[in-house]
């Protein structure tokens, strides 16, 4: 067994370093090479994959892409490989070499190819090593990436030819990263080698680190100094970024908790009902997304990529009305009787979870996650995914918004004098019921887009709105019944004081802290961060 | 004297004599009843209702069939709404009030240990379709489910061989509750003893529907970057695993880097999921949709044409479910009655097929013999077998691993050794029966 | 003094709910006990626990109502107390089982086997005796809503700012419960109870001895509660839910009074918890979830709060109603349970206890001695319109 | 102002208290003596600080500067309300703030002068004095025929008397009165002077009240207050003469 994979990786070497050298582009990949991907188990398959590798033929690119995505079948027929697409309930079929139409099959007429992770990785280095050549940026740099992440040596020649050509310098800095891991996993000199080190330190990232880990072990002795002087210096310097990276994951989390309590901060801060079904209206925005995507997909399969932007509109409008809804039918009885506001509410959220159980099933939706929210950028050592910026930007506008509404137009103005003095503001002319309906309806339809941003990281459930519920109530607390400013600053710093504290205690520990600092904090200040001050007016 | 008093005392009364009332629904003698116990509200209704679904699935196919001993089965249908204690109470009430002949149900750990001593005191027989973390074996219960030999052992196997990718460095990622726990407690006695240093293993454990995973995430990829092969080992449970698993696409975590494996993530958890990022990440059970049967296919076409949608998904505990059902069935045929105690006995050793191939058993520990399968994500929701076991591995109670529980069986056909734990060193039951 | 206070605690109203939950006490257990099966009153024996817990649950509501319809403190965490009851019970019938765990472990509970303890921790000491668990059960909850009421009242903490951090309270706890590591059993909780006092406590002689003892636990309550509020400290609380500095100017020590009013609830909440746990055979963290607490709190006002029967009518009726409805209707029974709550609320304001008062009180003329309190409250005062003070 | 030797013969001393929320000057250097058995009359606009200044001495709020010494010696701004209650200092609100949901008896019984701790409260029985005292009061706030309905009933000035009843059971030192004719009917005002005139002879009693014609009718020294400290000192007469009292207050 042993060997015989030696000698496989003999042969797959070999079949690199002649792919290696774009110079010996030499034989042509023929159909029997393609078919042969489809037989045997994951050991044939790999077998098949070099010597595809090794004809250098540019048109094995997007084979071996189709198989990595799983896009590659056997026709059950006659054993030919196709690459086939969905289309409806058949698949479209195309010759991989030559990319010819080759009809239709029913699902039941074709074999899927599989692979495995072991696979998928030499896929991954073989299309580097095939595409480093490339004249698209992008495909350049994911296969400079991809040689990084292998560093075979075998690839060593290549990617010097590579480099001399290289003139993005973003490509070129990953490609010398790559070379000189690669040089420390050859036999080359201790002065090489060095150097090598000195590059890979001065990348001083977590890669370079896990280069310089692994070396710790493999290099001559009398290396081994510089190798533990380059780890120390990167751990030094990502501790500091540590400390700026768990303020990067507070102030998300944060911008979370903001987005799911800033509803609450007008419902219950703002008109004094203590709204158990917040949770729910967040819920019901993260189903409309839900939807929105499920009725582009059918009719605008091209707008899916904006999907998350319709759905703000609409989300806001459908739990906003609920909202209003809600408040035409219930609320506006129980004015004046806070507490009882929390009994009806947490009636109705029951009702709400059911509905949604009962019309959408109890298990959890699949909402697609758009490309420019997906991945991550990163900034020094910092790392932060495109979806928790755009949530932090998301907040922040709706929070400007917001502030907006409630301070500079007229229907925030009739709020605020009716939240204030209902007696007075009705008497001078402002219609109290539409007013209190549609702040009603503001601070549920504003619960509705944070459901929007809570698709991209959390489940889309009837229990969705549940896990929010009781942390939102906490943020409007500590900031301070009725201050915007103090659910903002509420949010960040519960958030903020998390993360640090996770790393330390755990999170559930963690969790614990805030909650028994919140109840002591609130012995203290006993109305929130943010007291309104005034003069005692009569018990 | 107040009338509103002597009313409000009368009401007190009045509602506690009603509760009598509802007592005597005397069953008809025309049908057997089958109780089902699954949580239709609260957080776990989110995995136990489908299994609901299943049950009244699988009562409909057998009426179809003509029923059983010449009866129609019915299904009695509660709801215990996540609620542990609410499990004791509706378990007595299906055994007790609506004389169930078996109950199929329950979830979550806790929700077993809260009916189990209603089941041992009522003596009825209640078939547990989940797996778990094994340590128990109990003369009421037939776990249909997973034993940690039958998911979990497999798949370190698989990751510490070559095809899995020789794996050296271990996270051992969880919810914190007693499934989790054994589990892990298992693994890292099964890692240490192949050779793993402690320092390569890193535990921990998050809360219930944890949803910020950020650090936690974070803390894997520097623990990965030690330059050692590294894998996560994910019992992680229900609602957590989305959040969990969008982070890792988010932080640009592959499968090919640092494989997750998990052991709570099936089609259905899937099913609510863009798993385009998630290609390659794994799950060990004992069943996947996509294995190619003629069984399982006739199952996935009998349960899209009962629940009216042909997107729904099947997955592992439905399987245990099915042959579950199927052994009861087949028990009391065999013994020709319902009654408990006769299909204790009739069900030890009885074979039904499982729907990815060969034969499921029932052993004399009231465990099952099955195959164990390692499946990769595909962007399609659904998984590829890529390594299964060549035999059914037989479940195994009490875990070889831990040396506490070196030599301890449970058998409950032995009149010596009937009963859930019994020392072979000692020769003697350790637990009162 | 001492007979004063028990001639006050026996007003007619009292006096009715005592007899009866008497006469239940008694009922119950002849007619489970005692008639034959088939008696057309003959009660099956899964119904007596089942009823044991409703009326712990009603103890539950009428400790709520104390200190919400007597004394304007909305507590939405008063499931802590009664969890800690329970768990303090839990920790004792934990101890009885001695040898006969799984693990056959005579000192160690089996969880503790479990998760590698090898010795027990030190809270755990003394809890193979019943009187040290007796006392642990009104310690607990005593000292825990002392302190936490201390800070608050002390510092004026007050309507939705108390809710929501006796909120926080139970949810600290709840999290902290669920953890392991924290010796309490985790999310599986105590359960797997074989005796209590050396009787088994699936027998149906203990059921429904633990029942009558729920009881008449649950009629002392009823006293304890009609002596306070029939005393003029009653009076001071119903004045400081109504008014609350208007009482402090009236030289009234409001965070005493209240921080009395608050522990006496928590202690009769433990206790609640302690009957609670043998007859329901499980304590689980789950009992820690906010949502039972503000269960807890729609017990009470659809009974009728400030009435010391309405939170055991609701208490009974309300749990009553959800084991009906989870078996009639298992797909559907929370639109009920919802539909119930919302009209409730708006129909009734009263409760129902205070609405058939209401309705009898228009029929008769009024009395001379009509003490009865208005379901108006301090809680009625607008929140966000009155500057803070 | 005053030496301190002063200070002890008051009942009230109030020196240079200021106050102020969120950078409102609510109370601005205000000093104000009342002495033992008598009754000062405070007039002044809205906004003047009268409510705030009884705030203070009742403990509701802290002043930020000045002191408060109550009976000569001692210091009120240490003290909270229901210690300063306590010490005989008893305050009616301009908005009559009676325990609605209690009957008119034990309206008076929970404000009756007894100890307030809450076990003595909880064991407390009604003395035969304290019935007694109670009727008295009931019959000079002419509410004995009411005794029994719940406060909620009342009008609106058998409200006021009620509360004023509740301050005679406390049986303070000090009285604070806040507008205590507002909404009464003119019969009722007169009732009302006499009734105060009559308590001022046995303590000190601390008016603020709006209307001119009542403050009149009590014949007592007069204090105007304006933006947070005093405008004018007196008799009425003296004080409405002031020119700057008219300016600001009274108008014209």
């Amino acid at each position: 067994m042993a060997t015989r994979l030696l000698r496989l990786i003999g042969v797959l070497l070999a079949c690199l370093v002649l792919a290696a050298t774009p110079a010996l582009a030499q034989s042509q990949a023929n159909a029997a090479m393609v078919d042969a991907l489809g037989q045997g188990g994951f050991p044939q398959r790999e077998a098949a994959i070099a010597t595809l590798v090794a004809t250098g033929d540019a048109r094995v690119v997007p084979i071996l892409q189709a198989l990595s995505d799983g896009n590659l079948y056997t026709r059950i027929s006659d054993g030919k490989v196709v690459i086939a697409a969905k289309a409806g309930s058949a698949f479209a079929l195309k010759g991989p070499l030559d990319g010819s139409e080759l009809g239709t099959a029913a699902a039941g007429d074709l074999d899927k190819i599989k692979i495995n992770n072991g696979l998928r990785g030499k896929i991954r280095t073989a299309i580097g090593q095939m595409t480093l050549l490339s004249t698209d940026r992008a495909t350049r740099l994911s296969a400079a990436q991809s040689i990084l992440k292998t560093a075979d040596p075998t690839t060593f020649e290549l990617l010097q030819t590579a480099l001399a050509a290289e003139t993005d310098p973003q490509i070129k800095s990953v490609m010398e990263l790559a070379e000189a891991v690669i040089v420390l996993k050859t036999d080359a000199t201790l002065e090489q080698k060095r150097a090598a080190i000195q590059t890979v330190a001065g990348h001083g990232d977590r890669d370079a680190l896990t280069v310089l880990t692994a070396a710790l072990t493999t290099v001559p002795d009398a290396l081994k100094p510089d190798v533990q002087a380059g780890i120390d210096a990167i751990n030094r310097q990502l501790q500091l970024w540590s400390v700026a990276q768990n303020l990067a994951y507070g102030v998300s989390l944060g911008s979370v908790l903001l987005l799911a309590a800033i509803g609450l901060a007008i419902t219950f801060g703002v008109m004094g009902v203590i709204n158990m079904a917040h949770g729910e209206m967040v819920m019901l925005g993260a189903y409309v997304t839900f939807v929105v995507q499920q009725l582009l997909q059918s009719y605008a399969p091209g707008a899916m990529e904006w999907s998350l932007v319709i759905a703000v509109p609409a989300a806001f409008l459908f739990t906003g009305l609920v909202g209003i809804a809600i408040e035409r039918g219930i609320i506006r009885w129980l004015y004046g009787r806070p507490l009882e506001t929390l009994l009806a509410t947490w009636g109705l959220s029951l009702i709400l979870q059911q509905a949604v159980r009962s019309i959408f099933g109890p298990t959890n939706r699949p909402v697609l996650i758009p490309q420019w929210m997906t991945g991550q950028v990163s900034l020094g050592g910092l790392d932060i995914t495109w979806n928790r910026l755009w949530i932090l930007v998301f907040a922040i506008l709706v929070f400007a918004a917001l502030q907006l509404v409630l301070n500079r137009t007229p229907l925030g103005l009739q709020m605020r004098a009716v939240t204030q003095n209902r007696r007075m503001a009705s008497a001078m002319g402002i219609r109290t019921p539409f007013v209190d309906a549609m702040t009603f309806g503001l601070g549920s339809g504003v619960a509705g887009l944070a459901g929007v941003a809570l698709t991209q990281i959390d489940n889309v459930s009837p229990n969705l709105g549940q896990g929010y519920i009781i942390d939102s109530f906490m943020v409007v607390v500590f900031g301070g019944v009725g201050n915007l400013w103090g659910t903002l600053i509420g949010a960040l710093s519960i958030g903020v004081a998390n993360k640090f504290m996770e790393p330390y205690f755990g999170a559930v520990l963690g969790k614990i802290i805030i909650l028994v600092l919140i109840i002591l904090f609130i012995q203290r200040r006993p109305r929130g961060l943010f007291a309104l001050k005034g003069r005692a007016v009569e018990p | 004297m107040t009338g509103v008093d002597r009313i409000a005392a009368g009401l007190v009364l009045g509602a506690i004599v009603s509760v009598g009332a509802l007592a005597p629904a005397v069953a008809a003698d025309d049908t057997i009843k089958v109780g089902v116990l699954h949580s239709l509200s609260g957080t776990m209704a989110i995995s136990e209702t489908t299994l609901k679904d299943t049950m009244l699935f699988l009562i409909d196919e057998q009426n179809k069939k003509g029923g059983l001993l010449g009866k129609k089965l019915e299904p009695v249908v509660v709801d215990p709404a996540s609620d542990w204690p609410t499990f004791a109470e509706k378990a007595r009430e299906l055994i007790s009030q609506d004389h169930v002949a078996a109950v199929f149900g329950c979830w979550t750990s806790s929700s077993r240990k809260s009916v189990l001593p209603v089941f041992k005191e009522l003596n009825s027989i209640l078939f547990y379709p989940v797996q778990y973390e094994g340590e128990e074996s109990e003369k009421n219960v037939i776990y249909t489910g997973a034993a940690p030999n039958q998911q979990a052992i497999p798949a370190v196997d698989y990751l510490m061989s070559e095809d899995g990718g020789s794996v050296k460095r271990w996270v051992l990622e969880a919810t914190d509750y007693v499934y989790p726990r054994t589990t892990n407690k298992i693994l890292e006695q099964y890692l240490l003893d192949h050779g793993v240093a402690k320092e390569d293993i890193r535990i921990n454990y998050t809360p219930f529907g944890f949803s910020d995973w950020q650090t936690e995430v974070a803390a894997i990829k520097e623990f990965g970057s030690a330059g050692k092969k590294t894998a996560v080992v994910s019992t992680i449970n229900g609602d957590a695993n989305v959040p969990f698993y969008k982070e890792l696409a988010n932080q640009g975590i592959k499968a090919e880097d640092i494989p997750v494996v998990a052991f709570s993530v099936g089609e259905e958890e899937l099913s609510g999921m863009d798993t385009t990022n998630l290609v390659g990440h794994l799950a060990a059970w004992n069943y996947f949709e996509s294995v190619d049967t003629p069984e399982n296919k006739a199952f996935i076409d009998g349960w899209h044409k009962f629940i009216g949608n042909d997107k729904r998904t099947t997955n592992d505990p439905m399987e245990a479910a099915y042959i579950g059902f199927n052994l009861w069935v087949k028990a009391v045929e065999k013994a020709g009655t319902t009654d408990t105690d006769a299909v204790l006995k009739a069900i030890v050793g009885l074979s039904v097929p499982n729907l990815t191939g060969g034969t499921a058993t029932l052993l004399p520990n009231h465990h099952l013999t099955k195959p164990v399968l390692i499946g990769e994500v595909q962007a399609d929701g659904q998984f590829d077998v890529v390594w299964q076991t060549k035999d059914v591995v037989p479940g195994d109670a009490w875990s070889d691993v831990l040396p506490e529980d070196k030599g301890i069986e449970a058998d409950w056909t032995d009149p010596i050794k009937g009963c859930g734990h019994y020392d072979t060193a000692k020769q003697a039951c350790t637990t009162a029966p | 003094m001492i007979s004063a206070m028990l001639l006050r605690a026996l007003d007619r109203r009292a006096v009715w709910l005592v007899c009866a939950l008497l006469l239940v006490a008694l009922a119950i257990p002849f007619a489970n006990l005692v008639l034959p099966e088939g008696h057309p009153l003959h009660l099956p024996n899964y119904l007596v626990p089942l009823l044991g817990k409703y009326m712990s649950y009603a103890m539950l509501a009428l400790a709520l109502d104390l200190v919400w319809g007597y004394c304007g403190i909305l507590s939405l965490g008063h499931g802590a107390f009664f969890a800690l009851g329970g768990y303090a019970m839990g920790m004792y019938l934990m101890r009885q089982i001695g040898t006969r765990g799984v693990y056959g472990n005579p000192i160690l509970p089996d969880f503790m086997v479990f998760l590698n303890y090898k010795t027990l921790p030190w809270f755990w000491y003394g809890f193979d005796n019943f009187w040290f668990a007796c006392l642990m059960v009104v310690l607990v909850p005593g000292v825990l809503a002392f302190v936490f009421g201390f800070l608050a009242f002390r510092s004026r903490v007050t309507g939705v700012y108390l809710s929501i951090i006796t909120q926080a309270l139970t949810y600290a706890l709840m999290l902290a419960f669920f953890r392991n590591d924290f010796g309490f059993g985790g999310n599986n909780g105590l359960t797997d109870y074989k005796d209590i006092l050396g009787f088994n406590v699936l027998s149906a002689t203990t059921r429904g001895a633990l029942f009558a003892a729920t009881c008449i636990a649950l009629a002392v309550a009823v006293l304890v509660c009609s002596a306070i509020v029939n005393s003029k400290l009653g009076k001071v609380m119903v004045a400081i839910r109504d008014a609350e500095s208007r009482t402090r100017f009236l030289g009234y020590r409001v965070d005493n009074v209240k921080l009395f009013a608050f522990v006496v609830s928590a202690v009769i909440a433990g206790v609640a918890g302690a009957l609670y746990v043998p007859q329901v055979g499980i304590i689980n963290p789950s009992e820690f979830e906010p949502g039972n607490s503000i269960e807890i709190v729609i017990w009470t006002a659809v009974g009728g709060r400030g009435t010391l029967v309405g939170p055991i009518v609701g208490g009974l009726l309300l749990n009553f109603g959800k084991t009906v409805f989870t078996s009639l209707w298992p797909d559907y029974w929370l639109f009920a349970l919802g539909g119930l709550f919302v009209l409730v609320t708006l129909f009734l304001p009263k409760g129902i206890v205070g609405t058939i008062r209401d309705l009898l009180a228009r029929k008769a003329p009024p009395r001379r001695d009509n003490t009865q309190p208005e379901a108006t409250g301090a809680e009625d005062a607008p929140l966000v319109t009155e500057p803070a003070e | 102002m005053s030496e301190a030797s002063d200070r002890f013969k008051t009942m009230l001393y109030l020196n240079g208290v200021s106050v102020s929320f969120d950078g409102f000057k609510a109370l601005n250097n205000l000093s104000i003596i009342v002495h033992p058995n008598e009754m000062l009359a405070i007039i002044g606009p809205n906004g003047a600080g009268k409510t705030t200044m009884m705030d203070i001495i009742t403990g509701k709020t802290r002043p930020d500067d000045g002191e408060v010494f109550f009976d000569g010696n001692i210091d009120l701004t240490r003290l909270d309300e229901a210690a300063i209650a306590n010490l005989g200092v008893g305050r009616k609100f301009q908005k009559p703030t009676v325990f609605e949901s209690h009957t008119v008896w034990d309206n008076l019984q929970l404000a009756l002068k007894t100890p307030r701790g809450v076990f003595s409260t909880l064991a407390y029985v009604a003395a035969n004095d304290d019935v007694a005292r109670i009727d008295a009061i009931l019959d000079t706030i002419r509410l004995s025929g009411r005794k029994g309905e719940l406060a909620a009933g009342l009008s609106h000035g058998q409200k006021q008397w009620l509360e004023i009843g509740m301050l005679l059971a406390q049986d303070p030192k000090l009285l604070l009165v806040d507008e205590p004719v507002a909404g009464m009917t003119d019969a009722e005002t007169v009732e009302t002077a006499k009734l105060l005139k009559d308590i001022a002879r046995t303590r000190s009693v601390v008016v603020v009240e709006h209307d001119m014609s009542f403050v009149r009718e009590l014949g007592v020294r007069v204090s105007c207050l304006a933006e947070g400290s005093v405008l004018a000192e007196g008799t009425l007469d003296q004080v409405s003469a002031n020119p700057v009292v008219i300016e600001r207050y009274l108008g014209r």
